[in-house]
């Protein structure tokens, strides 16, 4: 797995590539922590080249949005694939993370 | 022409390093077998968490212990077979069933909402035997 | 850091159609344990060899045998372990060795050529068990 | 494996995708003895898609070669990857077969 951060607009867009699992979900724990730590407003997660998910990538995502919520900071997926998804789905995690398409339109979705 | 029943066994170090390589094993198995790209899924997510289990909860995550993989890859099913060396049978005596298990984690939850069959038994001498059954959609072929 | 060595063992059917799930196995474990992108090429075109075979001259293309394989992982090198059951050694008493096989085809040219050992020996009651043994290149990691 | 076969400038430009091993083979075999068993004067193989090759995959083109020969067909090889070029070296091969950087260079190398 592979992480890359960039910053558009003031939004951290966090690319993920490769699968997330309990091997891998470590770094991108600590990768996601740092921005929640700095209280970056709005995180972008950019799922599109991410084949698998299991469910440690599920608890950090959760992780995520629980350090976020405090401070008001949002946390968005961006074009999750269909494993993904279905994962997301299986892990009733549809309604807690609003899920875009594409990044540009998680980057112009509204607050 | 129905495939004749197979069996693939595989062992590896309880590190999570190695949980890609075993979701690529339980994937192509799956998919020489006929099954769909969501069973395909739904195998590789179960196996992933059940491993995910032992390395965690059986092995306190020591990476230098042993999990036994068996695919039996029937006309009809898939049945996958997670075996470990782990003290927790002779410890407390009590099953992964009880109680306190039903309401465990996302992992366990997940393995049981995407595989038809998830039971955990005693294994023969030492260790936990976890067999989980996947049956395939009828197929045309 | 250097890995530890580590032990992953498969056992599959003598079917071609696996062939493709073990070369995946042999690439991906290469890969964890850090040999070159060519030393990875070398371990599957070897394996593949290796069973293709067991599949053709120790199993007459019955795809109903068993054959077992063992990676064994150590800091600088893998070691390949393909184990058959069949009937060659008891039969003829003779050794894959024999001067015969040395003017072999392909299969075997492409193992020598590409592994540092290679050995077949008889296996433990029946069978053949041939070793093949590849150095990876000193890394800086 | 995926094999297609398209006719283009009286050339039989065969595209493989996938693995040629033991499984895979026989089925490219009966596709060019197929080619050669007409007679057709050139052969293309667009191996861009091939991301391996065994001794099974090997001798499949050292037979089309022989079939094609005494009719004086030709077999050239496109675009192999790193990998089926290892292969083809290994085998020696190298000096039996005709290898182009792309389908195109294969075509439009003369005889
Ligand atoms: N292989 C195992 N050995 C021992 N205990 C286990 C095993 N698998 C699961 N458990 C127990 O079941 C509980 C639920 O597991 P799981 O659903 O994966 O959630 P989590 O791992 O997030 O706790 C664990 O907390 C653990 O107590
Ligand atoms: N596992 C095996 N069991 C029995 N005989 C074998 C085995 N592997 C190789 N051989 C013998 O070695 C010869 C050379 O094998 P190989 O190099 O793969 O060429 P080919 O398979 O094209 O004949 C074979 O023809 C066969 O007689």
């Amino acid at each position: 797995m592979r992480i890359r951060t960039r910053f558009q607009e003031g939004v951290a867009v966090v690319s993920i590539e490769g699968d997330v699992d309990m091997y891998t979900s470590p770094e991108l724990r600590s990768a996601l922590s740092e921005l929640t730590g700095e209280r970056v407003p709005r995180i972008v997660l950019d799922l599109g080249a991410v084949p698998f998910m299991d469910s440690s990538g599920i608890a950090t995502l959760v992780q995520t949005l629980k350090e976020a919520r405090p401070y008001g900071g949002e946390v968005r997926l961006a074009a999750p694939g269909k494993n993904v998804l279905r994962i997301l789905e299986l892990s009733n995690l549809m309604a807690l993370f609003p899920i875009h398409g594409s990044v540009e339109e998680a980057l112009r979705g509204e607050a | 022409m129905r495939p004749p029943d197979e069996y693939i066994t595989l062992s590896l170090p309880s590190n999570p390093k190695y949980l890609g390589l075993l979701r690529e094993v339980v994937g192509r198995s799956a998919e020489i077998f006929g099954f769909s790209e969501e069973e395909k899924l739904s195998l590789m997510l179960a196996v992933n968490e059940g491993c995910a289990n032992i390395i965690e909860h059986c092995y306190g995550r020591d990476p230098s212990q042993k999990i036994d993989v068996t695919l039996h890859l029937l006309p009809d099913r898939m049945e996958v077979e997670l075996r470990d060396y782990g003290e927790y049978f002779e410890e407390g005596g009590r099953s992964i069933c009880d109680e306190e298990l039903r309401e465990g984690g996302l992992g366990l939850r997940l393995m049981k909402s995407v595989m038809d069959e998830v039971v955990f038994r005693p294994a023969e001498r030492e260790g936990t035997l976890l067999t989980m059954v996947k049956y395939r959609a009828a197929r045309r072929s």
